[in-house]
């Protein structure tokens, strides 16, 4: 994978606006230890490679299944975790901006001595995890976060007052009967009030404490407030007045805000616009009515038909996908979507994997194959045990059991009596590209064909 | 309202925290006395502390030291109702009831020193394995898996054994393998709290690791700290008492494990009582700090205690 | 009082597979006495997907879990009411292929034993065989449960035993309610052995257990683990899992949560049951992978004639799988209609609510409608309407009298002042006074 | 994680545990001064004490000592004893076949009951039966096993005569050939029955003592990891299939109960094993735990760190034993941390 970044691609830089927030080519990988001696045996690549911005006064919403990356991603850009490449860099003046992009644009073994400096300052000042001590509390003041499990995130020995004026106190804004008034304050703001001052946590409602940890978020009068699926714990009763006192408070105090969540109605009704999430990349982006009703990726539309929507007909028939998500230690080349994809082409990334991991679900085939002899991801030989499945491969993968996209990516298979020699067309990793003003889509195809 | 709020207010947080931790207070004393076993094994404490914090006013102390059995020569081996001899008097003529009273201060001593030594000890090396992890969380819990790796009782044995028979070396050598239990609690309670969503929602705020780790971290850390100390108190007379009991107590200490081991010789005389009454008291002890240790357990379980 | 003769849903129909009437399931707490399931009526009609909803608290797991008595007692008490089931049995006329006399189900009612049809006090006067779930024997509910109702929990990575294969797993429904058809596949069916017939019984002991491991037993115990296999793997393969014979070799853990709940799927349909209690099944589960279980659900239903309970908290799903839907609330059910009716034309205030807060397509941002407050707390209840304090056309009458679900047209039952004014002279209540 | 990676990652720590401990013995005894005392005598002169220090090795820096004292240990020189006037090694195996017979029937007796007891009480929840269970298991947390040896004896051999102390009677022990030194063993190998009864009848108090404290923890354990396991929706799963309470109780809430009782049944042994020094000095048993006291008490040093060495490994062996068990049980195992 290439570090470079195509400013396009950088969903968002074209649209004008004030940006908040910048996610720049941001790798997040957790280490597989393995064995007696626990040496790191791969990476499990949660985000891997995600670039966007967030503007001053919008909403960003970030969907996807489990797994997909979206909540590691949303604690690099709280902060709270470190990113393993790429960075989160915020309050960058325009002229800065365009720097930063610059530079990243070129390759890094090509960068001038200079572009490096400047990299460096600009790192120095504005990236998340390279902060000094008082850059950092001045992110901290203008980012917040708020959890999906509101309990979990309130301490259970701290009543109100003490979790509410925290920030404040943290950040010497207010002390004693002065801090109680501005809790106070923010209660109210929240839809509580004084009486809920010394009660604790478990006191209190789900909904309730859900307002909680969101006047603690407010409390600072932050830019940014990270929602990390706030309502999915919570009826829809209740959801509904969260949504609505998020909305209301956005109006009020210009907030802007990364909302995560696996909810496609939330995200519709929330979202100014919409970064869709596949097993650490994003596979589409876009304005919210580009997303929802002009979706370019068939993931994308793969999730809007399998989540049903109130208003809609009933009849329509749910789309489902097959398989599951492959393991994001070992993601699938090309597109990643390619393994479940209803539309794939033989340009989407066929490989050597998708063999084996069709094998794993055959009767006895797996069990007999002994070896995988790779020359590269596209091109490997199978070794069999025995002549007969060896046999049985070669004509399935000339058959219907295999995708006819993929068969059509093979462009060479041999049977030796109990090797079988395959090599799929290679392909390079599927990039973001311009489907309209602010939408981008990874898909080789330029328009979803008709499903069904 | 005529009065200034501003005035008032710090005042009213004050009452309103204050309020609030009594009544959580309030709420866990009911709950113990609602149990009828954790109520039977508080009333034992009470009872037996009472008796070693009174023990100069409940039978008159030996004199130069009252830490010694008196000797009564003209009384020796008498049966329990000898009048003077209460329960019954040892080989030495020994007063077993003096034994008896005097011995629940040793134990006190012995356990309160030991236990808040080895939770102080055990606080300190699990926070710092558990907070800051990394190697020296490797090398800690390494020196505790070796410590854990010979019985307690052996282990404490031994290290009496080297520093000569007396009651300070046993009580230096419970300390010593004690606070293993402590680090080991403490680290795992800190590396699960750390994982709380309250925690990071604390450096989101921006606040410092040791603020953390003080406010957050640590109180929501030692319930089970609690539970095992209550437990201790009672395990390390437990202990204490069989290391006496072996011999490794200076001979003549008015303390349990001393005079059972004593009484040991006439038992097949049949002087049954200068055993069993000593021995009684290990077992009273040990039992009552078990029964409330359990009920605090249930008590103050996190799973049950956050729908109070 | 308001006192209709025949509650709506209150009916204990021939034509049901189970009725609920007038279901109480009170919870013991220190606080006081938790009326979790307060008098809950409804029928589930043959072959049909009845929808449970209502928001966390409201009572509809507890009122599923009552089918299998699986509510824990103590603290849990059974303060009243009944659940009747008729169990069915394969249509004679067409085998199960679904004819007019059963009605396309495949299935008919067994027919009462007591007066043979006619209708007698022991079936309630509806000639079929009639079960009272809440007071049946224990030995003969086990024959019930997992044989002719079976259930589907809400996270299948807590309810499949970690510590046994999937094979395991479910070969325990068969030989606990097929330990005949085991016997006799295996051909073992005339005369087996008594150790072998309690082996396939599961009531075999330990030196059994050993007795069976050594010749000559050996053989046919394993000739009847081999027909066993061949069922496990055919239950497996009707959810549609790639490779059944080596899945089942499987631990749970070692599944994907869509897999773990088609093997619970599997489980809960291997004796084709008449009813399947469904509780929230894809709760756990990524939207892509719920919409697959729910077709599964959908198509094994079609295939298989039972009825569904299907139990969720999310209108948007229920409206697609359901062909009744009942709402609950507080312990009550305050809305019972055919799904199109309750959509298109709710009628309780807290049904209304509840489709105005699903952000859909249609509400703009920051317009949901909100339901003020909280749940009410169910500890000791008033005798009052459990949501006036949180609707908006509440008057006097609904804080001192509790409405009861009465059919107002069609089967179609609300438990609202609304639509079914009480006997006296009151102030009404009426969703046009609001807006006027 | 594999379990077999597991395994072999205890395995590779095993080493490093046992020259931790090693070299803690080794510190302990030097730190209360050279071990030469129990080699001398009161009309030894300086010349002869300097003899023995360098027959001994003491005048080395101690880097020395401990190598050479490890080195013994492996190769089986395990120093002398003075308590017993001979090498270490040669009175060890008689001694620890008496502490294993010891220890070993009191452990099988008290794993057995333990978890009979602890299912017992944990499958009647807050019913008499559990609340017994619990008393008792909290009486024998507490009870002190010196104590409760000498109510025993005081019950059992003075009261009622019954009870003999001891490891055997002497006419009884010469009639047969002890191969195994295993008394039990011994008995059954030779076939002779009134051999067999005065081993089991010599070793029925001691191990009831020994046993006592251990039961009333697993029992405790047991019950309270089978009531959590009784509150698992998977239990409920199987009622739901129709399966009896028993078959519920005994294949899915039991078998994943055990799990966590058998770490605990690890750590139990070295509850038994430290129980033995004292029951072996209350019934005069002539095992290892009584030559241990005698050792401490008279500072035979080599004793010492030959006693707490063994018993350290062999508890190390245990645990690790139990642990590769633990992972088998339960798939899931938090192997990945």
């Amino acid at each position: 994978m290439t570090a470079t970044l195509d400013p396009p691609s950088a969903f968002g830089a074209d649209i004008r606006g004030e940006v908040a927030i910048s996610v720049r080519d941001l790798y997040k990988h957790f280490p597989i230890r393995e064995g007696a001696l626990q040496r790191v045996a791969g990476n499990i690549r949660a985000v891997d490679g995600v670039s966007f911005d967030i503007r001053r006064g919008e909403t960003v919403g970030l969907v996807g299944e489990s797994g997909c990356g979206k909540t590691t991603l949303g604690r690099c850009v709280s902060g709270l975790i470190d990113p393993t490449r790429g960075g989160v860099y915020f309050d960058l003046a325009a002229r800065d901006q365009e720097r930063l992009d610059s530079i990243l644009a070129v390759p890094e073994p090509d960068r001038t001595e200079e572009m490096q400096r400047q990299l460096e300052q600009l790192d120095s000042d504005h990236r998340v995890d390279r902060l000094g001590k008082q850059k950092w509390l001045r992110y901290r003041r203008n980012c917040q976060v708020v959890f999906q499990d509101a309990f979990a995130s309130l301490n259970p020995r701290h009543h109100v007052r003490e979790i509410v004026g925290r920030p404040l106190k943290v950040h010497k804004e207010a002390f004693s009967a002065q801090l109680t008034e501005r809790v106070v304050e923010l209660l109210e703001r929240v839809g509580m009030g004084r009486q809920h001052l010394y009660r604790y946590p478990h006191q209190f409602s789900g909904g309730q404490q859900q307002r909680l940890s969101i006047a603690r978020a407010l409390a600072l009068d932050p830019e940014l407030i990270v929602l990390d699926e706030p309502t999915s714990a919570l009826d829809v009763s209740v959801q509904a007045q969260i949504l609505n006192l998020l909305n209301e408070l956005q109006q009020e105090l210009h907030l802007t805000y990364l909302f995560i969540t696996h909810d496609l109605s939330v995200i519709r009704h929330m979202a100014d616009r919409v970064v869709v999430m596949y097993l650490g990349k994003v596979s589409e982006a876009g304005s919210t009515g580009d997303i929802f009703d002009d979706a370019r990726h068939p993931y994308t539309h793969a999730l809007l038909r399998a989540s049903p929507d109130v208003d809609d007909d009933p009849g329509t028939a749910m789309v489902t996908l097959e398989g599951s998500v492959p393991d994001p230690a070992l993601p699938p080349q090309g597109c990643r979507f390619h393994t479940r994809c209803p539309v794939a082409t033989p340009a989407c990334g066929w490989e050597v994997d998708d063999v084996v991991r069709w094998l794993e679900d055959e009767p006895g085939m797996f069990d007999a194959l002994t070896d995988v002899t790779r020359r590269n991801a596209f091109t490997a030989d199978l070794i069999f045990s025995d002549e007969s499945s060896a046999a049985a491969l070669a004509t399935a993968l000339g058959s219907e059991k295999m995708p006819l996209a993929a068969r059509q990516a093979l462009v060479d298979m041999k049977l030796e009596p109990t090797r079988v020699h395959i090599a799929f067309q290679p392909v390079s990793p599927v990039e973001l590209t311009v489907r309209g003003p602010g939408h981008v889509a990874a898909c080789v195809l330029d328009r979803m064909p008709e499903l069904d | 309202m005529a009065v200034e709020p501003a005035v008032r207010e710090p005042a009213v947080a004050f009452a309103g925290g204050l309020g609030i931790r009594l009544r959580r207070f309030g709420e866990i004393s009911r709950e113990v006395l609602r149990n009828p076993t954790t109520l039977i094994g508080l009333i034992l404490i009470v009872g037996m502390i009472g008796m070693a914090v009174f023990a100069p006013l409940l039978i008159e102390p030996n004199t130069p030291n009252p830490n010694q059995m008196p000797r009564d020569w003209g009384a020796l081996n008498e049966p329990p109702g000898t009048p003077g001899h209460v329960l019954g008097t040892t080989q030495q003529g020994g007063d077993v009831l003096y034994g008896v009273i005097w011995g629940a201060r040793t134990s006190l001593r012995l356990s309160l020193i030991v236990v808040s030594l080895t939770v102080v000890i055990g606080l300190i090396v699990g926070s710092l394995a558990g907070f800051l992890g990394g190697r020296l969380d490797e090398l800690l819990m390494r020196l505790v898996d070796v410590f854990l790796s010979i019985p307690e009782l052996i282990f404490a044995l031994a290290i009496a054994a080297v520093l000569g028979p007396s009651f300070g070396n046993i009580i230096l050598a419970l300390a010593a393998v004690f606070w293993v239990k402590y680090a080991r609690i403490i680290r795992g309670q800190v590396i699960h709290i750390k994982q709380n969503e309250y925690v990071d929602a604390a450096r989101v705020i921006g606040d410092s690791g040791f603020r953390i780790y003080m406010k957050d971290v640590l109180p929501n850390s030692i319930t089970p700290v609690i539970v095992q100390a209550t437990l201790d108190m009672g395990n390390v007379v437990l202990i204490g008492a069989t290391l006496s009991f072996i011999g490794l107590a200076e001979a003549g200490l008015a303390e349990w494990g001393v005079l059972v081991s004593q009484g040991q010789a006439g038992i097949s005389a049949g002087r049954w009582w200068a055993s069993t009454f000593p021995g009684l008291m290990v077992f009273l002890w040990a039992l009552a700090f078990n029964l409330v240790g359990d009920g605090l357990r249930d008590i103050l379980d996190p799973r049950t205690e956050s729908r109070r | 009082m308001a006192h209709a003769p025949e509650p709506a849903g209150q009916t204990h129909a021939a034509d049901a597979v189970a009725s609920v009437v007038g279901l109480k399931v009170h919870f013991e707490s220190r606080a006081g006495r938790v009326h979790a399931v307060d008098g809950v009526n409804f029928d589930i009609r043959d072959g049909e997907t009845l929808g449970l909803v209502g928001e966390t608290g409201c009572g509809k797991t507890v009122t599923a879990r009552s089918f299998l008595r699986l509510v824990p007692m103590p603290p849990g008490i059974h303060a009243g009411g009944s659940l009747y089931f008729h169990p069915h049995q394969r249509c004679s006329h067409c085998l199960g292929a679904g004819c007019a006399v059963c009605e396309g189900t495949g299935r008919l009612p067994v027919t009462c034993s007591a007066c043979g049809g006619e209708g007698c006090r022991a079936c309630g006067e509806t000639g079929v065989k009639t079960i009272d779930l809440s007071t049946l024997p224990e030995k003969e509910l086990r024959d019930i449960r997992g044989n002719r109702i079976a259930m589907i929990f809400q996270d299948p990575a807590k309810a499949l035993n970690p510590a046994m294969t999937v094979r395991n797993q479910i070969a325990e429904v068969f030989y606990q309610h097929r330990t005949q058809e085991v016997l006799e596949r295996a051909r073992l069916g005339t005369r087996p052995n008594p150790l072998l017939r309690r082996h396939a019984a599961q009531r075999s002991r330990l030196i059994e257990r050993a007795l069976l491991a050594l010749p000559p037993l050996r053989m046919q115990r394993k000739r009847v683990e081999r027909v066993i296999d061949d069922m496990v793997a055919s239950a497996l393969a009707e959810t549609q899992i790639p490779n059944p014979s080596k899945v089942m070799e499987r631990y749970p853990h070692e599944l994907s949560g869509g897999m773990k709940q088609r093997v619970m799927i599997a489980q809960a349909l291997a004796c084709n049951p008449d009813l399947l209690i469904a509780d929230e099944p894809t709760t756990a589960l990524d939207v892509t992978v719920q919409a697959r279980i729910i077709e599964l659900i959908k198509e094994l239903q079609s295939r298989h004639k039972s009825a569904v309970l299907y139990i969720s908290h999310d209108l948007s799903l229920v409206r697609r799988i359901c062909n009744r839907v009942a709402v609950m609330y507080a312990g009550r059910i305050v809305e019972i209609g055919l799904t199109e009716e309750i959509f298109a034309n709710p009628l309780h205030p807290y049904t209304r609510g509840l489709l105005a807060a699903i952000p859909g397509r249609s509400h703009d941002r920051g317009q949901l409608v909100a339901i003020k407050g909280t749940v009410l707390e169910l500890i000791d209840p008033p005798p009052s309407c459990r949501f006036v304090e949180r609707c908006s056309y509440a008057v006097a009458v609904c804080a001192e009298v509790d409405p009861e679900l009465e059919d107002t047209h069609d089967g179609h039952g609300v438990a609202c002042f609304i639509h079914n004014p009480p006997d006296m002279a009151v102030e009404l209540p009426s969703f046009s006074k609001l807006t006027s | 994680m594999q379990i077999r990676d597991y395994v072999l990652r205890r395995l590779m720590v095993l080493p490093v545990l046992i020259i931790g401990t090693s070299l803690i013995v080794f510190t302990l005894t030097r730190v209360g001064g050279s071990p030469i005392a129990i080699y001398l005598s009161h009309e030894m002169t300086p010349e002869e004490v300097a003899e023995i220090e360098e027959r001994y090795g003491l005048d080395e820096p101690l880097p020395v000592q401990y190598l050479t004292w490890a080195g013994g240990m492996l190769t089986g020189d395990w120093g002398w004893s003075g308590v017993a006037a001979a090498p270490v090694r040669q009175v060890f195996p008689n001694k620890l076949g008496a502490t294993l017979e010891l220890a070993v029937a009191a452990g099988i007796v008290a794993v057995a009951m333990g978890i009979g007891l602890g299912t017992y009480g944990g499958s009647r929840r807050d019913r008499l039966p559990d609340h017994l269970t619990r008393v008792f298991s909290i009486s024998g947390a507490a009870m002190p096993i010196f104590w409760f040896g000498i109510l025993l004896l005081i019950v059992f051999w003075v009261g009622l005569g019954w009870a003999p102390i001891g490891r055997s009677n002497a006419d009884v022990f010469s009639s047969i050939t002890h191969p195994t030194g295993l008394y039990i063993i011994d008995a059954l190998l030779a076939g002779n029955w009134t051999a067999l009864v005065d081993a089991i009848w010599h070793l029925l108090l001691p191990a009831v003592t020994l046993g006592f404290g251990t039961t009333a923890l697993i029992a405790r354990m047991m019950r309270s990891s089978l009531v959590e396991t009784l509150s698992e929706e998977y239990v409920d799963a199987a009622r739901a299939k129709g399966l009896p309470e028993k078959l519920v109780l005994r294949r899915h809430a039991r078998r994943n109960a055990l799990i966590p009782t058998v770490t605990v049944i690890g750590l139990s042994f070295g509850f038994l094993l430290q129980g033995t020094v004292v029951v072996e000095i209350i019934f005069r048993w002539p095992g290892l735990g009584r030559w241990m006291a005698d050792a401490v008490l008279r500072g035979d040093q080599a004793t010492i760190m030959a006693y707490v060495m063994f018993t350290s490994v062999l508890f190390l062996l245990v645990n690790l034993a139990v642990d590769v068990m633990y992972a088998y049980l339960d798939r899931r195992v938090v192997l990945g941390s």
